[in-house]
């Protein structure tokens, strides 16, 4: 028993020291940084946090990444919902093969995509904008969402369905009373899952925007590899992309057991 | 007027889970369908309501074809085995919502009116707070019913409504299931692999065996002369005895070398499966027409109130239903009386019924 | 119609030989599409280790076909790559024969 | 094989101030060495729990558990030596058939000399022979089950074998045979089993003694034919038997009380409130009006065909009687009842209330 | 009742298809044909693929990715079957353990190659100055080795409370009757590990495998903010060759690797999907 909890603490620390150090470090002055070593400041400063927050460059990524991952979440879940339906209730010709493509372009690597997107996007005259960031994401965050969502629908009997046309319900009021808040929790975790998925990614998002649209991450690696990095102001802004995950796992904590168990992340 | 299905069959993947089957079921009919797991009865219950389509035949509700009409729009409720609740509502909200969601346009003083009125007859008036998964399995189950009596649907579908329930609760709902269902305008259509549930609940019964209706008729017509041996051995509670056995011009049946009976058979001469209920046979005499036979325990079992006793007659093996609650130990000798009124003759190769083998002694039909 | 082409999916550096190859693979699928309308397929079991319908030996066939060749590039080089061909050929046949 | 005693034991899941928590109340029972025993009660009434803690599953929170006059309380199940048959088929799915069945006996370091016949008399015993090279993953819940069955009666130095409600779910025709396979093993191995069950048909055709529990505690134990003929409580006159017992709320006054406007003629040498038991079996039936009778209703006419159940109603309360298939009248009838004095049973008022 | 599936799944087509489809064919002529810009494209045949095939640069990321795959699923579903054996099984301590577990998964991943970027940083870092208390010189962008430990050790880090939040639902999922039988049978503690655990976690571990599969095998972010995948191209992987041969507009090799690329993850994503079907139908359809 002792051991078992020993273990697991053990762990813990571990996990948690990187984090710690990034924390700190965001509240050094850049002189302690790169000076000596310590555990924690000798003088806590915000000025990193003052600088990103006063810069309209940090601003505006920020900004440009919000509305994009929300864009994608809304799209994603008004096409996923209806697919997983159909999937999770009817087996009809090609169903399988058809969730089985799905599911190959969750796993297709970013970088194969992005020259041709970068093209479509450009014949679309969609290039530089939210939007095209938005779909471009759709292809990894739809088939997840699907598979999601589908596990969620599975776990509600058909007879409710059935039931509720017995009773009289039409397809439209039937989904809004009976099925959504029965798979409310799946929405809540595919809407996770799509919002970290679209905030983390990095290669599609760098490929489609120039300034218009340049995401958070993007400008987040744009300071690495040169000399003379700011750390304090990196560690800061890492600080800060933290936040808005955090606050949506907040959100969906109780369905994200259920996702769990069902195995589909 | 009432349901009539013609030739009703559907396949799925290519493999056929019913085929032809034909039958009407007029208001005010108790139809029980009969049978073993996956022969086929739910199948037909939800073509019959709509819920699955009908790949061949058709299905009329009072004259009027039925193919193509959307389940929300046929004047149907459904019970299924599950107990299938919406498990976001409250028990009220179940009941009440055919009355919400349908186009009746009740005020809600009606609709709460209705809904405690099913509550009540149902013994659900204090839990229509509850949500489904906080109540117990049987209270789950009389809020499905109570949904579907509370539409006023002229026709009822109850799918093994009683399957999953414990045995007393089993016990007790079947008798107010009847009751609450007689008198309605409508028809009552009901699935079961219980042989007790179909004579005791039904006025028609429909057996379906392998994915076809083999007999369908009033309940006690079917039960006192059942169409095929199948039929016999599956309608009867325990299963019937069946044995094979020779039949002379005097009216000679033998059964075994010591059980030769004489009777006024229905049937030719010939070789004939000789099918008797347990309670054919009994541990005393009571009628001179009786015939005795010795046998010897294998296993007696308490059901209900009653014995069963599986014993050997020779090498044939028995089972008799007595009623009282006896421990016989296995290998102890009896000796059983068996009444020649009770035997079934069907035929050897086809297993269709050929007659009584005794039809004058037969006890009168109710 | 070829300046509207050339335009707006010029990016895409069609030849007619890439669109044969695509036009192949869109036909196989509309085939099979047409010929399980008409006759379902039933899952079965050949020497391939799972139990397979039309559509799933297709895209094994296609699969291995791929397999094949990138092998016989990876191993041998550019050179008598139309042996990849044959052998492909000869494995889908397998495939759709007994697989 | 081995007499398992329990004594005193009590056990409580939450204990909750009120004390309703508990799972077994002061409970004492005995079970003979070799016996077929049940444990018969509705879900929730602490049946499990009990088999739990017989097999060293579960640590009772008070009381002890004796084999053969020696006190087991603090043993783990391996040392118990006792063997466990659950409600639902546990397999180890990795395994073919005979791997599981000759799991507990390698575990024990029987040599593979005589697991291998062991294993295959078991397999024959319940029809398993067919099976015994699968992987126990592919087979069907009953063939599951069967396999756990196996693996329950495999051991020869098992002190009990404990079933919980083994037979779930297996199909009505072949519980028969299983149950019989059961019993055929018991009695030529004189092992000790103890059988929970919901199910009275099981209980009572299983055992030879049957305990009935309610709410933790012991209602009675005894022979089909004692439960079914003299009830100590109203709940196992109703549980024991269908339909169950009918109960009638009376008051004695001179030795005799009266249930509606009949005199039941049965004497009671305490005066005061009483509760009135009656089988189904002894409520007679007549379709005209004779003195000193109840004036019923028919309200459910429900066809067995070997008998027919009625479903009585009076101006309180219903009642059910049992009468023969030739009774005609149907729903909506009046008819007169009267009970069967020799079959009546008089117990307490203030005993538990009918379920 | 009347099915409409296509109709529901309409919408969700479009948008993959145009999505996947049209890069998806793009991808294939790029690889297919020489491109310069501004010129027609001249077919090539396989040519490409013989060149990506031959390329030494190529081979040595494929080989790098393939080893870099089996070494983290190696480390992290043993690790992560062991933490879920360690995480209490009711209770707030449950409740704890699961949150804080789950911390590493929401940040994003370029985040987490700056946060290890800090840790592992030569002037700065804290991994640096206690291997320099232990007389060892650490340097990310100087030893291959420790570039390469270092990754793994993020990607351990990042990824192994995924494995551990699964085994632990996985765990969960057994009924206790599982455990009681073994007792009984009097199995052993590493035969009940062996014959009753493993078993039953074997379809949520083969989703684990999956998804760290898919996952480690396009990684991307994490190398470039961590090595930029140096030391010389020691930790260059599968789509950081591709992503700067196209960023040099070398379509015809990037195209043929990318082919080359999605096929072996298709190949291999069918096999685990096949296993996964094979064992658990309800997941898989």
């Amino acid at each position: 028993m002792k051991k078992r909890y020993f273990l697991l603490a053990l762990y813990f620390l571990l996990l948690f020291a990187p984090i710690y150090w990034m924390l700190i470090t965001s509240l050094k002055t850049d002189s302690e940084i790169l000076a000596e070593f310590t555990l924690f400041p000798k003088q806590i400063t915000f000025e990193h946090y003052r600088e990103i927050f006063g810069s309209p460059e940090w601003r505006g990524s920020f900004a440009n990444s919000l509305i994009y991952v929300t864009l994608n979440v809304l799209i994603t879940l008004a096409v996923a919902i209806p697919a997983a339906y159909a999937f999770s209730r009817w087996s009809f010709r090609g169903s399988h093969h058809l969730f089985f493509w799905l599911l190959t372009n969750r796993m297709a690597p970013a970088a194969v995509f992005m020259v041709p997107f970068t093209e479509l996007y450009y014949a679309m005259h969609l290039f530089d904008t939210h939007l095209a960031v938005a779909l471009a994401h759709c292809l990894f965050s739809i088939p997840l969402a699907i598979w999601i969502l589908e596990g969620f629908m599975s776990g509600i009997p058909r007879e409710i369905d059935e039931t509720a046309y017995i009773d009289g319900y039409s397809f439209p009021r039937f989904f809004v009373k009976i099925f959504f808040p029965l798979i409310a929790p799946g929405v809540g975790v595919s809407a996770f899952f799509c919002f970290t998925f679209s905030w983390v990614e990095l290669i599609l998002a760098k490929a489609l925007t120039v300034t218009e649209a340049k995401p958070i991450v993007v400008t987040l690696t744009a300071g690495i590899g040169a000399e003379g990095v700011k750390w304090g102001l990196l560690s800061a802004a890492g600080v800060l992309t933290m936040i808005p995950g955090a606050l949506v796992v907040y959100f969906v904590r109780n369905s994200m057991a259920k996702g769990f168990s069902l195995g589909r992340i | 007027m009432g349901i009539r299905a013609e030739h009703v069959g559907r396949s799925i993947a290519g493999r056929s889970v019913l085929e032809g089957v034909s039958c009407e079921i007029a208001d005010g009919d108790f139809a029980v369908f009969l049978g073993p797991t996956g022969a086929g009865k739910t199948s037909l219950l939800r073509m019959l309501a709509g819920i699955d389509l009908v790949d061949r035949g058709a299905v009329y509700y009072d004259g009027q074809d039925m193919r193509g009409v959307p389940v929300r729009n046929r004047p149907i409720a459904m019970v299924y085995q599950q107990f299938v609740n919406y498990p976001s509502l409250t028990v009220f909200e179940n009941i009440a919502s055919p009355l919400r969601a349908g186009r009746q346009g009740l005020s809600a003083g009606e609709v709460t009116a209705r809904v405690h009125e099913a509550a009540e007859l149902l013994g659900l008036a204090g839990v229509l707070t509850h949500r489904p998964s906080e109540i117990s399995g049987g209270q789950q189950q009389r809020t499905a019913i109570a949904r579907a009596l509370v539409k006023g649907a002229k026709y009822i579908f109850l799918d093994e409504p009683l399957a999953n329930l414990d045995f007393k609760l089993r016990e007790a709902l079947r008798g107010e299931l009847k009751h609450l269902f007689r008198k309605r305008g409508g028809a009552v259509i009901y699935a079961t692999p219980d042989p007790v549930d179909a004579l005791s609940m039904g006025t028609h019964v429909g057996m379906v065996l392998d994915g076809r209706l083999v007999q369908y008729g009033a309940a006690r017509a079917v039960y006192d002369a059942p169409a095929t041996v199948a039929v016999g051995e599956y309608f009867s509670y325990p299963a019937m005895n069946v044995v094979d056995a020779a039949l002379d011009a005097q009216g000679t049946l033998r059964l075994s070398q010591s059980l030769v009976l004489h009777g006024q058979p229905e049937a030719p001469p010939g070789r004939y499966r000789a099918g008797f209920r347990a309670h054919a046979l009994d541990l005393v005499r009571r009628s001179t027409a009786d015939a005795a036979l010795p046998a010897t325990v294998q296993l007696s079992e308490v059901v209900g109130s009653d014995t069963e006793i599986h014993v050997r007659h020779e090498s044939l093996p028995l089972t008799v239903l007595t009623e009282q609650v006896r421990r016989f130990d296995a290998g102890e000798a009896i000796e059983l009386f068996l009444n020649p009124a009770e035997i079934f003759l069907f035929d050897a190769d086809t297993g269709k019924l050929a007659g009584r083998f005794a039809a004058s002694m037969a006890v009168e039909a109710h | 119609m070829a300046d509207w082409f050339t335009h707006h999916l010029g990016w895409m550096y069609w030849t007619w030989q890439s669109a044969l190859f695509f036009g192949a693979i869109m036909a196989s699928i509309a085939v099979l599409t047409v010929l399980d309308l008409r006759q379902p397929s039933v899952p079965r079991k050949g020497w391939l280790p799972i139990p397979t319908t039309r559509g799933d030996r297709l895209f094994l066939a296609i699969m291995s076909a791929i397999g094949l060749h990138l092998l016989w590039l990876g191993l041998a080089g550019a050179a008598w790559v139309a042996g990849a061909s044959v052998l492909s050929a000869f494995l889908a046949v397998a495939i759709f024969w007994k697989g | 094989m081995a007499r398992i005693e329990l004594d005193n034991l009590s056990h409580a899941y939450g204990t909750d101030a009120s004390g309703a928590g508990f799972a077994i109340q002061r409970l004492n029972l005995c079970w003979e060495d070799g016996t077929a025993n049940a444990l018969l009660g509705p879900s929730g009434c602490g049946k499990t729990t009990l088999l739990n803690i017989i097999s060293g599953l579960l640590r009772p929170g008070g009381g002890r558990v004796l084999f053969d006059g020696v006190d087991v309380t603090g043993k783990s199940a391996r040392e118990r030596h006792i063997a466990q048959v659950f409600q639902f088929p546990v397999v180890y799915e990795a395994m073919s058939v005979f791997d599981n069945l000759a799991f507990p006996l390698r575990n024990r370091g029987v040599a593979e000399s005589s697991i291998k016949p062991r294993v295959n008399d078991i397999a024959e015993l319940l029809g398993l022979n067919g099976l015994l090279q699968r992987k126990s993953k592919g087979l069907t819940p009953a063939e599951k089950q069967k396999v756990s069955l196996g693996r329950g009666l495999v051991r020869e130095d098992t002190a009990a074998v404990l079933f919980d409600e083994p037979l779930t779910i297996i199909d009505p025709k072949e519980k028969y045979d299983l149950r019989r396979s059961l019993r055929d093993v018991q009695r030529a191995l004189k092992m000790t089993m103890i059988y929970v069950t919901h199910d009275q048909h099981e209980a009572l055709t299983f055992a030879d003694r049957v305990t009935v529990m309610k709410d933790g505690a012991i209602q009675q134990t005894g022979t089909p034919d004692e439960l079914h003929r003299n009830p100590a409580t109203p709940f196992v006159g109703f549980f024991i038997g269908s339909p169950g017992m009918n109960f009638f709320d009376v008051e004695f006054q001179n030795g005799a009380c009266s249930v509606g406007e009949m005199v039941v003629p049965v004497a009671c040498a305490n005066a005061g409130p009483a509760r009135l038991g009656i089988r189904p079996e002894f409520v007679e039936v007549r379709e005209d009006a004779a003195a000193n009778c109840l004036h019923c209703r028919i309200r459910v006419v429900e066809d067995t065909g070997v008998y027919k159940v009625l479903t009585l109603e009076t101006e309180s309360q219903q009642l059910k009687a049992r009468v023969p298939e030739r009774f005609a009248p149907a729903e909506g009838a009046a008819v007169w009842v009267w009970f069967r004095e020799e079959a009546l049973r008089i117990f307490p008022a203030q005993g538990e209330a009918r379920p | 009742m009347r099915q409409h599936p296509w109709l529901f799944l309409f919408p969700a087509l479009l948008i993959m298809s145009i999505s996947a489809f049209v890069p998806m064919m793009t991808v294939v002529n790029y690889s297919l044909h020489n491109i310069f810009a501004g010129s027609s494209p001249e077919f090539v045949g396989l040519e490409n693929y013989a060149a990506v095939l031959s390329d030494a640069d190529f081979r040595g990321a494929l080989v790098r990715q393939l080893f870099f795959t089996v070494t983290i699923l190696l480390i992290e579903i043993p690790l992560g079957v062991l933490l879920a054996h360690a995480i209490p099984h009711r209770g707030s301590g449950m409740a704890l353990s699961l949150v804080l577990l789950g911390i590493p998964l929401l940040i994003p991943f370029n985040v987490v190659g700056i946060v290890w970027r800090l840790f592992a940083q030569s002037d700065i870092g804290v991994i640096p100055s206690l291997a320099a208390l232990a007389g060892y010189d650490y340097n990310v962008s100087l030893h291959a080795v420790d570039a390469w430990l270092t990754l793994v050790a993020l990607d351990v880090w990042h990824w192994t409370p995924l494995a551990a939040l699964l085994a632990f639902s996985g765990l969960q999922a057994i009924p206790p009757a599982y455990y009681q039988a073994a007792a009984i049978d009097g199995a052993s503690t590493w035969s009940t590990f062996r014959h009753v655990t493993l078993p039953r976690l074997r379809p949520v571990l083969t989703i684990g495998v999956l998804l760290r599969f898919m996952d480690s095998f396009t990684i991307y972010s994490e190398p470039l903010t961590l090595t930029g995948g140096g030391p010389g191209n020691t930790t260059t992987f599968l789509s950081f060759l591709i992503a700067r041969k196209a960023s040099s507009y070398e379509l015809g090799y990037a195209g043929a690797a990318s082919i080359i690329y999605l096929y072996i993850v298709i190949v291999l994503s069918y096999v685990f999907f096949q296993l996964l079907s094979g064992k658990q139908g309800a997941t898989a359809r």
